[in-house]
């Protein structure tokens, strides 16, 4: 049907026969773009940053895989990288954050802190893993992992945007329809 | 009254774990109130349910970077009470995987000091001649940061005989490297300008607030745990104490690459020192001290970390709480900072080499 | 406890000079006295710890507080508040550190503060005060420091207090 | 109406703009087609439209947006490497072939099809024309760059001027960022690019104007021709320091990137900025980057003209390529002093800009009176 919000007079269905005729090669652009530029927000939750550190300095540099050192603002980030513990007085901030990222937005839990509680599972202010709060992409095992586990962190995150399908409606937040 | 308040922090890139309410007028600081406590983990409640054994890898997470200074009076205190004397050889190695880790901790602090100034090549040259002593930290230890490696009567494992040498190569390395900083960093006229004369803390504040390392030395007072009331060997090796009269955030760099030097030159001569023999007590697992209480100190790369531990004869400790460098120089950060322009915020703080992981627990 | 001071050990020559300086002094207030190599630990009464702290830091040189530690002894039904005390100016001094402790009712644990005497107690006595429970008096900004905004338990550190995740 | 999302969803609601504008281009080029005497044949007319030598050719092409902003995307990833190599690290690696050189082309990709967010008590007409504005003031500053002789989009009599003119909108674009993302750090962001930028220009101005009164023009092409046997570097040393220092408060470069410094103020007037609205902010940055070195190079490096000292063989190197090889090395300079250098701070910003570069720029000018008064500089006017 020809209504306003999918085609005008100038350019008819056109943005629909182009959406259909070109996902192939479109996901594949889009998600060649999304693997090379994943920046992540600069978020220390614990001390795992130090790991974080290092695998943002010479000896590990992730920015071979185009992923920046910790980038200022959330407003541009694709990544939020746990680093640590999650306590009681930092989950709410840590969910503000992931809410003011845009999408397409990738969670990776650094250490064993992020994952399950790790070494405080028995504190009385330490979450029991950040999934309690988020959607987890990759879970990284260690206390703190070591800097080649957040390559392959990395990696196995760039196989998952591959594989993935691109849809255009996933990124409609508030819409009345 | 036009007073603008921002947070800063926990998510910004000029703060780390925690938080500081800055009252503004205009681009001056009016007061900052420190926020702490995202990343209090409740390590003193913890530890009560953990027996002495399962609490030291705890007791190195509050700063991980800085692994083995943190474990010192923690083993301290509990040798203490059960009357333990370590072997030599055993202390020896315990002094260098300290000042190793001295070395890693002064090196993340230039790092991210060299970021809050927006100078990228200062983050990257330290993280990377870190890595060469984390290397030797880890050939000895097995470990990158967490080493987990001073036990109650001694150390874990002996050190292997290459260490020397590449310990050798890596100090005649940093030495030149350690120049270079100098050139780059230190003497840069954009920095000088920026941190002399900034964030002073006067000697009386000093004394007053109780702060502790760097920050105490660079404001002109000579004391560090390692020569008032010597642990381990430190009696026995010869290093100085750096001390500056100025008490701004460019003398509390420099205290903290000064201190780089003397732990090259303690780590050379115990070395060169070290006696053969055992590297600790054969305790069978029998570490269970007596009652009574003890309160032990040493000076890790911030200053001096204390613990006070009170055993009742169980098998966990019935009270155990760390003094931690940082969490007494958090009393001088809304300090320094007064009448600063809000640009300076990050640079001053930062020059007391906070770290929120370790003042929260 | 007796009226009494009286000393355990057998102590270090320059400990018990500075020991019997503080007995001579604060003979009414003192409980206790406790020596060891460099470290000196002085029970007083709960309502002299004012006294005895300026006493500390006028006449002894007591310049900083190192820590404000608390510890529940709830078979006492007591809180014990020790503050580890050194001193900066004093060389001679510097690797001594003399414990001022003091037990106050668990019930209703109040005592006065000391930021008034050593500025560096704030953020210890706050600390204390969240941990524990312990309202100190005078303070100039008691409240919480680490814990969330939230906490609606009793104060961790507490013996009693029951661990959710435990 | 959904809120616009995304850059796909951001064209579709704009698609009734660009039919009107495709069709207003029709009317024009119809309407020339139509006025041009003598039509001859079609493929003559579109030669004239659309070829090589049309008006349509440089502004689009070259040397206009599509080679400035190629310039700027491959400038990015330059810089990426190169401060990369400096901190002794590889860079960017993996995305693309050589070296990760489609790594600008990767982020540029992943920004258009990222979420657009605004803040809810943003002022969302201001907010998104921003980075619109921000782009065209790069993209126009290019309208006056002469790379050559013959090569340029725009001849004018005043195009100093224009460039002067051009540059001031800048700290416009910057306040209106800041405010209207109704934000803390990027008002105080744009605050301080707004005190940066007008306490740097009248040094800036003051540094061009004694090449004015050498060159005894304010024609960009004359003040080149007036540099063909000496190149005003050499003649007023202070004043290229000038106004290479002012250029890199106006690009709001380390040394001087307090606008946006990271470590402060999180990304100061782009903090709010996603998507596409902060890609074509930084695409716009760099452009001005490309065509604030090129005036450098105009004004102070003897435009097209290579170094009169060199050997017959280099002759080969025509006009074009010795304006773009000069250019790129005021930029690869640039460069490299953010590798070395830390950020300075508002106060002494603002001592250095007025108390010293003002009072350089004024000897400056004196110097050149004084040389065009005592007559050694016989080339005033061109040759």
């Amino acid at each position: 049907m020809v209504n306003g919000a999918t085609s005008n007079v100038f350019t008819g269905k056109l943005n629909q026969i182009l959406e259909y005729s070109a996902k192939a090669p479109l996901r594949y652009i889009i998600n060649w773009g999304r693997i090379y530029s994943l920046w992540p927000v600069h978020l220390e939750t614990a001390c795992c940053s130090v790991e974080w550190g290092a695998v943002s300095g010479p000896r590990f540099d992730v920015e071979r895989w185009g992923m920046l050192g910790a980038f200022g603002a959330m407003r541009q980030c694709d990544v939020l990288i746990i680093l640590g513990t999650v306590n009681r007085k930092m989950a709410p901030r840590v969910k503000t954050i992931y809410d003011q990222m845009p999408e397409p937005r990738y969670v990776i839990a650094f250490g064993a802190c992020s994952v399950s509680g790790g070494l405080y599972f028995d504190s009385y202010n330490v979450l029991p893993g950040v999934d309690t709060i988020l959607p987890v992409d990759i879970y990284m095992s260690g206390c703190p992992p070591r800097p080649e586990q957040l390559l392959q962190a990395l990696i196995m995150l760039q196989n998952k945007i591959r594989a993935s399908k691109i849809r255009s409606k996933k990124y409609v937040r508030n819409t009345e329809n | 009254m036009s007073e603008l308040t921002v947070t800063v922090g926990p998510q910004h890139p000029g703060s780390g774990h925690f938080a500081l309410i800055v009252k503004l007028d205009g681009d001056k600081i009016v007061e900052v109130i420190p926020d702490p406590g995202y990343v209090h983990r409740g390590d003193e409640k913890v530890s009560e349910n953990k027996n002495y054994i399962q609490n030291i890898p705890h007791f190195e997470r509050p700063a991980i970077l800085d692994a083995s200074n943190m474990l010192f009076p923690y083993v301290h205190a509990v040798e203490d009470l059960m009357k333990l004397e370590v072997p030599v050889r055993g202390q020896y190695i315990r002094v260098i995987m300290a000042e190793l880790n001295r070395i890693i901790s002064h090196l993340y602090y230039f790092a991210i000091y060299g970021i809050f100034v927006g100078h990228s090549t200062m983050f990257m040259w330290p993280v990377a001649d870190r890595e060469h002593f984390i290397d030797l930290a880890q050939m000895i230890s097995g470990q990158r940061v967490g080493f987990a490696f001073l036990l109650p009567g001694g150390v874990r494992n002996d050190i292997p005989e290459a260490v020397k040498e590449r310990a050798n190569e890596a100090c005649n390395y940093f030495e030149k490297r350690l120049i270079e900083y100098e050139r780059i960093f230190m003497n840069n006229p954009i920095f000088e300008k920026r941190a002399k004369g900034m964030g002073i803390l006067s000697k009386e504040d000093a004394i007053k607030l109780g702060v502790v390392g760097p920050t105490l030395r660079a404001s002109g007072i000579k004391s560090d745990i390692r020569k008032d009331e010597p642990y381990a060997v430190y009696d026995k090796l010869d290093f100085e104490i750096p001390v500056s009269k100025d008490g701004d955030s460019w003398a509390r760099a420099w205290i903290h690459i000064e201190e780089m030097r003397q732990s090259m030159s303690i780590i050379k001569q115990a070395l060169k020192d070290i006696p053969s023999g055992p590297v600790k007590l054969n305790l069978r697992g029998q570490v269970r001290p007596p009652p009574g209480e003890t309160f032990t100190r040493a000076e890790s790369s911030r200053g001096a970390v204390s613990f006070y531990l009170i055993s009742n004869g169980g098998m966990t400790p019935y009270r155990l709480r760390m003094i931690t460098p940082s969490f007494r120089n958090l009393r001088a950060i809304s300090h320094i900072t007064k009448g600063l322009l809000l640009a300076d915020l990050p640079p001053a703080f930062w020059s007391l080499d906070y770290w929120p992981v370790e003042a929260d627990r | 406890m007796s009226e009494t001071p009286k000393i355990k050990h057998e102590p270090p020559k320059r400990e018990k000079k500075i020991a019997d300086n503080i007995t001579v002094k604060l003979r009414k207030d003192i409980l206790e006295i406790e020596i060891k190599p460099k470290r000196i630990k002085v029970k007083v009464k709960p309502e002299s710890i004012k006294k005895a702290a300026n006493f500390f830091k006028n006449k002894l040189n007591i310049d900083h507080v190192a820590s404000v530690s608390g510890i529940d002894y709830p078979n006492d039904n007591e809180i014990e508040i020790v503050y580890h005390t050194g001193t900066y100016k004093h060389k001679d001094l510097s690797d001594l550190v003399i414990a001022l402790a003091f037990r106050i009712s668990r019930e209703t644990p109040k005592t006065p503060s000391l930021t008034e005497i050593w500025p560096s107690t704030e953020f210890d006595e706050r600390e204390t005060y969240e941990m524990l429970g312990v309202i100190f008096e005078g303070h100039p900004k008691l409240e919480k420091l680490f814990l969330p905004e939230d906490w609606d338990d009793i104060p961790p550190l507490r013996k009693d207090f029951k661990n959710p995740r435990r | 109406m959904s809120e616009i999302r995304t850059f796909p969803d951001f064209l579709k609601r704009s698609s009734i703009v660009l039919g009107v504008s495709v069709l207003f281009i029709i009317i024009i080029f119809g309407a020339l087609i139509y006025t041009i005497p003598a039509v001859s044949n079609f493929k003559d007319v579109l030669l004239e439209l659309i070829g090589i030598n049309s008006l349509f050719f440089k502004i689009a092409v070259f040397p206009g947006y599509t080679w400035a902003a190629l310039i700027a995307t491959e400038i990015i990833w330059f810089e990426r490497k190169f401060i990369a190599k400096m901190q002794l690290r590889v860079g960017p690696l993996y995305a693309g072939m050589v070296g990760g050189i489609l790594q600008p082309i990767a982020d540029v990709i992943k920004l258009v099809f990222k979420e657009m967010i605004s803040p809810s008590k943003s002022d969302k007409l201001i907010f998104y024309s921003v980075p619109l504005l921000s782009s065209a003031i790069g993209a126009s500053l290019l309208a006056v760059l002469p790379v050559s002789d013959g090569w340029l989009i725009m001849r004018s009599d005043v195009s100093m001027l224009i460039v002067f003119a051009v540059i001031g909108f800048v700290p416009i674009s910057v306040l209106l960022a800041g405010w209207a993302s109704n934000s803390k750090f990027p008002f105080i962001g744009a605050l301080r690019g707004l005190h940066q930028m007008i306490a740097f220009e009248i040094s800036m101005l003051i540094a061009a104007l004694s090449v004015v009164i050498l060159s005894g023009s304010l024609d960009l092409v004359n003040i080149v021709q007036a540099q063909s046997r000496i190149w005003f570097i050499v003649l007023m040393p202070i004043g290229a320091i000038v106004f290479f220092i002012t250029l890199l408060a106006e690009l709001e470069r380390i040394p001087f990137d307090l606008p946006h410094a990271e470590s402060e103020i999180v990304m100061g007037h782009q903090t709010e900025y996603s998507s596409m609205a902060f890609g074509s902010i930084q695409l716009g940055t760099y452009i001005r980057f490309y065509a604030l070195s090129g005036i450098f190079t105009t004004l102070f490096l003897g435009g097209w003209y290579g170094p009169q000292f060199l050997p017959a063989g280099f002759e080969i190197i025509n006009q074009i390529e010795w304006f773009t090889l000069k250019t790129l090395l005021v930029m690869v300079f640039i460069i490299i002093l953010r590798g070395v250098n830390p950020r300075f701070r508002l106060d002494l910003l603002l001592k250095f800009g007025w108390s010293r570069l003002l009072i350089l720029a004024f000897l400056n000018l004196f110097i050149a009176i004084f040389i065009l008064q005592m007559g050694w500089f016989p080339f005033t006017g061109g040759i």
